[in-house]
Parts: C-alpha cells; structure tokens; sequence
C-alpha cells in the first residue's frame, strides 16, 4: 500500500533528526544548536532534489520540474515570482530592510530552517533553497509571498513553510523569511 | 490621610452628579433618560449554532483572537485573547473551552509563556491560566491542541524540534505526563470499543503511531505501517476526524480520501477519488505536477457532518503543489457510499469551510479581508455576511463539533 | 491675556483630583479606586454642561449646541452617529458583543472615564456622558466612531477620550467603549 | 553522549550538502551558483533624510512598530517593536533612540511591564530594556518622551492618573527622580541661557508648569499664569517645540499660534492666527462651534523646520470641535514675521505631516490605509509614495529633529 519512496540519505538525515529530535530536551537541544551551530552549518537538509530528478521530462516546462519553475524570474528578489521563493512562506526579507539571504537590522538569522528545492530559470538547473526565518522583531508585512512547491505537512518539518523556524534564536518571534542558496540539486 | 481624601472625592462627585441631574427636569415635558449603571453581559446558553471563530491576525499574530459568534443572528457575542499562532478547541456550549497561546513578557522578548487558557463558555471569563512546558510554534493547525472525547484530557503539541505530546487533566490543568512521539506529529484523539482513550499522530514515512492511554500506566505506542507517500502525496494535516469514534479521513493533495479507523491499532481503509466521484479523471500527484484539475486546498480545508456522513471539501482548479490555494467550491460528499452530493459554489475564495452538526446544519466559509459568510447547508445559499469580522479567519468551532 | 473660565463644582473637582492624584502612588490610587468605588459610582465628572448652556442660541441648529448633534440619530446604537457618542473615541462595545453601556462578556467595565456632553435630539436636551472603556481583551475592530465634541487634550483629563481609561481594571488592556447617560445636562 | 550525536548530524548534513554541490557541475556550462551564508545587515551611518516612523496599529496595538526609513530612497531600512500606545524619542543619526512601550507577561493579562527599550540606531539591537516605574496609556502623544538637549536625560511621562514625570538617566538608564506636576502633563524640555535644563507641561488651567533641573538638587517648579482657555480654545498636545532653545509653537484648535519661550519662568508672546496669515477671518472657538473655516488639526499636526523658523501645519475646512481631522492642506507659516509662505495641498487626507532639518528638507504625509509619502519641501511635490508602509502611521522622526 505504501507509495513511500525514499534516498539512504534521506533516511540517514530522517532517522537521525528522530532520534535527536525526539529525546533531546527542547532546551538542551537549543542551546546545543545555538552554542556549538553557525547559521550556515546547521541546516537539517532534507533534499528535495530527488523530486526534481523524478519528474518525467514530458512534465516538465521549459526544463522546470513545477509550475512555479516555469514561469519564475531571476531579476527581482521583492516579489514572489522570484525563483528562490518556489517554497516561502511570509514576508520577504528583501522587502523589509534585509536582503535574500541576510536578516534585516534588529533581527537574527535561524540556525535552523526548512528547505525547497527551486528551479533557476536562468540557468536551468535546480537548487537547494535553505528557507532561514530572521526572528527577534515582529511580521514586517511588506511582501508576503506563499510558495507551495514541494511543501509537506508538519510531519515532514524540514520541508513544511509554516513552522516558525525560530529554533535556536534569541527570540521565536518571527519578522520575515530568507532564500538562502544551499546546494545545487541538478 | 490620602483614604479620606479620596473618599471625599467620590462623595463629591456624586453629589454634583445628583445636582446636575436634579436640575434637569423643568427644561422638557418628556422624563429625562434615566442614569445607567454599567455592567458586564453574560452569554445565553448556546444552541448548535454558536461558534467560535479564530482569527490568526498574520500581521499582527501577537493580538490573534477568538470571535464568539451567533450564526443565526450573524452577530458578534464577544472575544477573547489567542496570541501568536494559537490553538482552540472544546465545545462552545460545554462549561468551558480552550486556548493555547503564546505570548512574552516584553512583547517581542522577554520571558516566553506558553500557556494553556481556559475560558468558561458563558461569562468568557479566564478560569484557569496554566502555563505549560512548550507548544508547537507554527501557523494554526487544529489537530496541535485536541480534546478526549471525554472531555477529561487535553492534547497539546510540542515541537522543539522534537515531538511531543502534553497530556493535561481538564479538572486539575496540570501536565499529567509527555509522551514523545519521535518523527510524527499533529494530535487525532479517539475512543476504541472497550472506551479505551488515547491518539493518533502522522509519523514522516506516511504511516501512523498510535497511542494508548491507560490510567496510572505508561502510554504504549505501536506504530501502522506507512500507507501514503508524504513526498508524492501527503495527507492534509486538517483532515477532519471525530475523536468519539476515532473515523478520520485523510485527504491528500491530488483527491484521494482515506478513511482511518484509528485505534491503538488504526485500520486504514480503501482511499477513494473526490474527482472521480465527480465523474473527472483522479488528480495527479506530485509526479506530474502540471496537470490542472479540481483539487482539494485550503487551510481548514474540509468540514464533516457526523451525523449524515457527509464531508465537505473546498476544491479549486489548479496544478499540483496548489494544497493551500483557497477553495472556489465546496464539494459535499456522502462518505458511507462514497457519492458526490453536490458542489456548492462559495461567496468569496475561501481558505475555510466549517459546518454546524445540528439537523439544520450551517456552512461557514470566510475571505481574505476577514469577512465571515454564513450559508445554508440544505439550499447551498448564503444567509448572513459579517463584513470585516477580523483579518485572518481560518478556523471554526461549532458547538457538538 | 488669560480667557479661562470655569465655574466653582469645576474648581472644586479639578483640585480634588490633582490633589488625590498627584501625592497618591499608583498601586495605592489603583487599588483603592479598585476596591472601594464601583463603576457607577467612581465616575470623577468634570461636567462639559456649562459649554452646551454657554453656546448662545444663534450658534444652534434645531437645538443642538454642536455640529454633531444636529446631525445625531436616536435609533441606531451600533452607528457613529448614535446621539450619545458625541465625544467617544474608539470600538462600540455594542457592536462587540455589548451594549451602549454594557461590557462585552470577558471584559470589565472601567471604574473611570472621561466624560462628554451630548444633545439628544429626541428629547432636545443635553445628557452627561461617562465613557466607560472596557478592559481586559484587546481592540475589539467593529465599528470604530471618533466623536470630538467637547473633546480636550490629556492636560484635561477628564474631557479627553485618548487616554486608556483602564484605571483599577485587572487589565489595563482596552477592547471598547461605552456610553452611559450619568445625568442631565439641560 | 547526545552532544556527540549533534555533532555527528552536522558532519553528515555538511557532507551531504557537499556531494550534491559537487555533483551538479556535470550539467551545464555555467557556473553554480555559490552557498550563502546568512547574515545580519547594518545600516549605514544615517543622513539627514533618514527618519523614524511610528505605527501604532490602532487595530492591534499590542504589536505597534517603528519603521526606519530611507526617505531618498523611500526603502525600509529594518523596524523595531513598540508596543502598545508607545512613544519614541532620540535623534536616528544619533547612536541611540528610545522606545518607551508597554506589555503584559500572558499579552492581554498577567504582569504588566512599562519598559523604555534603548536601541543602537546601526545594528537596531537592543541596547538596554529597562523597566520603568510606570508610563502613560494613551493614544500616543510624542510629549509624553522625550529627550534633553544634551541628551543625557530622558523624560518619560507618567498618569495614573495622577500626574508625573520620570527622569531616567541616558546613561545608566535609571530613573533619577520622579517629579509630581499634578494637574499637567505632557513634556516640553528645555536649555536656557544658562544651558540650566527642564521641561515645562501644560496644566489644565491654562498654564504652564515649568521644572529645573539641577544636579544633586531637588526639582523647583514654577507656574506660568494661564494664557489659554482649555474649555474654549484649547492648545493642540502636538505643537511643535525644540529642546536646544526651548522655542514652542503651541497651536490652537481656533487656529492660533502661542509663541512661547520655555524656560524656568516661560514667557508667553503674542498670538497670530494662522487664518488671518491667509487673509482669512480668525477661525471661532467653542462659543461658535459651527463655523466652517480652514482649521488646524490632525494627530502629528505641526511640523518646525528650525533653521528657516517655517511651522508646516495641518489645515482641513471644518466646524470647531473638528480638531482631530485629517489634514486637506500644509500651510508652511514663516513664524519669524509672521506670514503664510505657501499653501501645499497634500497626496492625501492626512494625520501627519513632518519634516527633515536640512537644507533640502523632504515633507512627509501619510493617509489611513498606512501608504507613507514624501514630499520635496520646496516644490511641496510627491517624490515617493511608499504603499501600505503600516497601518496607523501617526509620527515621524528625523535627523537633528
């Protein structure tokens, strides 16, 4: 009945977020992350290349393995059609006094974040988006963008936009979401 | 010294109150307007058409809200406090209910109190404010705050990112035990045949842990092998389920219903197509995202009517990975036979579908500048609009529900 | 150089209250108005009467003294126009679950307020207003009227409708207003 | 042992990062695109056009904010939080502004916490988060915080609604000493020839009450006689005044301008009317509240450009009793002679208007749906509109301000 598919890495990655996950206590678990984690290097990447690998290329559009792929833009990172955004949800940093992959002034980047996998039309290949929240100030409410692709529920959390992916920061308030470019999954 | 003082200025003012008042009546032959008290109202009892309606204010989460509503009368009973991706849940016409919140003691920072509010259903005074070990931070899911069918215990989810579940006594408010549930989340109480209590969470491989609930014993979990794809095909987490007879039905993105009879050993069933009932071909999954049909989307994305069996599902047209584009119809579909009922066209596109469980049932479906509509579920017609009743509405609680 | 004017109950209660408030602490004023005044009772009035009766007849239309009460209806509790809210500032509890001087379940009627002079044109006569805020839940953004009729800045306490009156409520927090008639003004 | 299996996970996670990184350079002929770090940006040393700009989110108060703006380029530069009828003060270009603000420990309930937050005006870091004494709960009115010339005293200004006014050192960030001005309010600091500081505050009676300041010495207050009638014709709290030279400008509801040198005996000059600056009849006061005529008013209604002596004012065609009306016209007033300079029609009904101090002075205007405008001062033309910057957008704060 299973329809389940997965890489060894992903359930390398999966098993072990488990097994970290489920008996650490949240505040040990914390302030591990935010102690002994950079920003950069802390990243539970669940890859969600393999699904880009796995769209038949009759599906696909102008080499894009999703809509949002077919008709995204490479110039204009304050708007939602922006390539890096095939997978955001909420404000864009961009638009808040931030840039795409760097937390406006007053707040913090998340060690932790969820992950897409977005294709650049520019140069058609497909990339390792790191979703990281910048958290500390409130909504900035400028450009709210909802990316879909590749977006699960909560119980695959590294690839589910609506956590407040505030993990590890001084504050869990959130202010607005970044792309970071992770990996290439081409 | 300062308490005389202050008592000879209340007299004083009273006195000038009563001279001014005194002095009125030779100007008009019509009596002059009485002076009123002030009070505070209490609620009546709510009949099966009181709901709650939870506003996420996105914007400004912080100050997100719970709006006690007359769905008859369309009107505004009152409000009460669900800051900062809040969770509700209980009854509106039991004693009480319930939210979870969040909030710090400087606003943005400061000490963070996640707290479990208990709110008595007829006054909306707090009656208990009991702050907890942790909840899940995330955009409101209903099943991250759930109730036993007995009322007796309260389901909080935790995400840390670990995942756990708070088990709390409603008379005591106190955290009876956390039971970890590594890899899965969200929170489906049921009740099994020998009135055994306990839940079902989803698990990341698409299967299932259940959990079993047993007085003064350790919680045991076994786990149902996994049954969907996640990655190809996830079920929505807002898929609705009935914690008295633990029947869930668990939609996924490309139309597929599953129906889960959950348990300390769940059954899963036979899933059916909500498009092929319609007479179209089964949506594509995410191997072939391109393909435009009608597909179920949404937040609180599906609404069901306990007593007919019948689901509501908002649908749209659109291409796979649209899960959370809002609904332009709703589908009614009798889940016994299964059978498509009708398809009811919405006021606005709609994030929401939420349904009364009385004989005369409601339909409840909102918009994005927060207006609420209120329809007839046997005509499909709207009766009510209530203009801007908030800004994010994406949750309804009816009475019985 | 000076035009101020004031009758004698106005000197009265304005020393009264400047005297109470500017020696007593906070917490002490808070919880003496909170446990001995109730909220009918607590109301520091600082009459705006002598304004109405201080408008010459020439600058009246159809007996009002104002421009608003000329214009005010008599039917309608849940309008800006309503007669009695000739000076409120913000949510009509009567569209939050209310009425014109009832709190919303879940809130708490203030044991202060400001206060205002309004004209009833069904009566033809001018009433006291006490502007009870209702405290404890947040804005409650139905329908939302800004009166200013005899509305004066904070330096006149008693006749500005800016200040939060959450005075001795448990929750300073303010969700709507009301509008008691307190006595005849005419 | 756990700490171990952390590390462990980061290891893992980097390696398979790389792998996929270095796998993909076999597709095309461009170069990959490189990793990003994620960082946290600081903002450039200020100009003159950089400016504050309060929200205060009347819907949701509890999550009022302040935008930093770059009015050049009319970009959000970042926000901080100011929460709940809060106040700002302090000069952008300068190394710290503050942000007096209120929150409650469960958001609507529980511990209350009057705070003045200091923020380092580069990084927007919070530099200290002292809890006061107690503030005001009003409507936000900018004389309720403010600074002194010199900047090492704050004054932050309290109801209870007795009156007071805390002063809390710059430096160490607590409070000093509280001074009682029962029957006042409001702050108006300011130097005299002496460079001896205070502040003077608006008494009920018309009058002013003004504090020195003396170190290690106990305030003295002395009572200007009262030179306004606050039934009849009341000065607007927003009258524009500066701290160096204690110069203030305080408007009337009818339309007219009380110059008053503050100091520690304040002297009042002679009054003008604006409306007859315009070969206008005075505007009426409370004893003719019908009369239609060009009238001050709005919340931030008056603005003073300090170099060129020019007071921007708010004007609207209104009864008296019309004096929280947004503004149709900026009337730019040379204070010095008096004389009206121009009439500036505004982009839209506004509340606010401000203006930066330099010589190439931008005017700002916002309107109800939170849209934020700047204008070139000189040619009162729209240069920006920056759409739904906020919501309730009722103070700006510029450079050398």
């Amino acid at each position: 009945m299973s329809q389940h598919k997965s890489s060894t890495f992903d359930r390398l990655t999966e098993r072990f977020l488990r097994s970290v996950a489920g008996h650490v206590s949240r505040r040990n678990l914390l302030s591990r992350l935010g102690l002994t984690l950079t920003a950069s290097s802390a990243l539970p990447l669940l890859p969600w290349a393999k699904d880009a690998e796995a769209t038949p290329l009759s599906h696909q559009k102008n080499g894009a393995p999703t809509p949002f792929g077919a008709s995204a833009q490479t110039s204009d990172d304050q708007r939602c059609d922006y390539w890096r955004y095939c997978a955001i949800d909420g404000n864009l940093c961009s638009s808040c006094g931030g840039g795409v992959h760097s937390c406006p002034p007053g707040t913090e980047p998340s060690p932790t974040s969820w992950i897409g996998t977005c294709f650049n039309p520019g140069d058609k290949r497909s990339y390792i988006i790191a979703y990281r929240d910048c958290c500390g100030q409130d909504s900035c409410n400028q450009v709210n963008c909802l990316g879909t692709d590749g977006d699960q529920p909560s119980y695959r959390p590294q690839a589910n936009n609506d956590i407040i992916w505030c993990f590890g920061t001084s504050s869990q308030v959130y202010s607005c979401s970044t792309a970071a470019i992770v990996g290439s999954a081409s | 010294m300062k308490a005389t003082k202050a008592g000879a200025f209340v007299a004083c003012l009273l006195v000038g109150g009563a001279l001014i008042g005194g002095a009125s009546h030779v100007h008009a032959e019509e009596p002059v307007l009485q002076t009123e008290q002030s009070d505070t109202l209490t609620l009546p009892p709510a009949g099966p058409h009181r709901v709650l309606v939870q506003d996420a204010v996105y914007e400004h989460a912080k100050d997100g809200r719970i709006y006690v509503v007359d769905a008859d009368k369309a009107r505004l009973m009152g409000m009460v406090q669900a800051a900062y991706n809040a969770n509700m849940a209980g009854n509106p016409a039991a004693k009480a209910f319930y939210v979870a919140e969040t909030a710090w003691s400087h606003g943005n920072r400061g000490t963070k109190a996640d707290i479990l509010a208990t709110y008595d259903s007829r006054s909306l005074a707090i009656v208990n404010d009991e702050e907890l070990p942790g909840r899940a931070l995330v955009t409101p899911k209903a099943h991250n705050l759930q109730i036993s069918a007995d009322g007796k215990k309260i389901f909080v989810y935790d995400m840390t990112p670990g995942n756990a579940v708070h088990i709390i006594d409603a008379n005591t408010h106190k955290v009876e035990t956390s039971v970890d549930i590594a890899g899965c989340s969200l929170i489906y109480p049921w009740t099994d045949a020998n009135r055994q209590s306990g839940f079902s969470s989803i698990c990341g491989n698409g299967g299932l842990v259940n959990v079993s609930l047993k007085a003064n014993a350790v919680p045991t979990l076994t786990h149902t092998a996994p049954f969907f794809s996640p990655d190809i095909d996830p079920v929505f987490e807002n898929s609705p389920e009935a914690a008295a007879d633990g029947q869930a039905w668990f939609i996924t993105y490309s139309g597929l219903v599953w129906p889960v009879a959950l348990g300390p050993d769940s059954t899963v069933g036979t899933p059916f197509s909500l498009q092929k009932l319609a007479g179209q071909k089964p949506g594509s999954d995410a191997k072939n995202p391109f393909d435009v049909a009608w597909r179920p989307g949404g937040w609180q994305l599906a609404a069901f009517h306990r007593k007919t069996g019948h689901l509501f599902v908002l649908m749209h047209r659109g291409t796979f990975w649209t899960h959370k584009a809002h609904g332009q119809e709703i589908w009614e579909v009798d889940v016994r036979k299964p059978a498509l009922i009708r398809r009811i066209p919405v006021p606005a596109p709609t994030s929401l579908v939420g349904i009364t469980q009385d004989a005369e049932p409601l339909i409840f479906t909102s918009d994005d500048q927060g207006d609420f509509f209120i329809l007839d579920a046997k005509t499909g017609h709207l009766r009510h609009k209530m203009p801007h009743l908030g800004s994010s509405l994406i949750y309804t609680l009816s009475s019985g529900e």
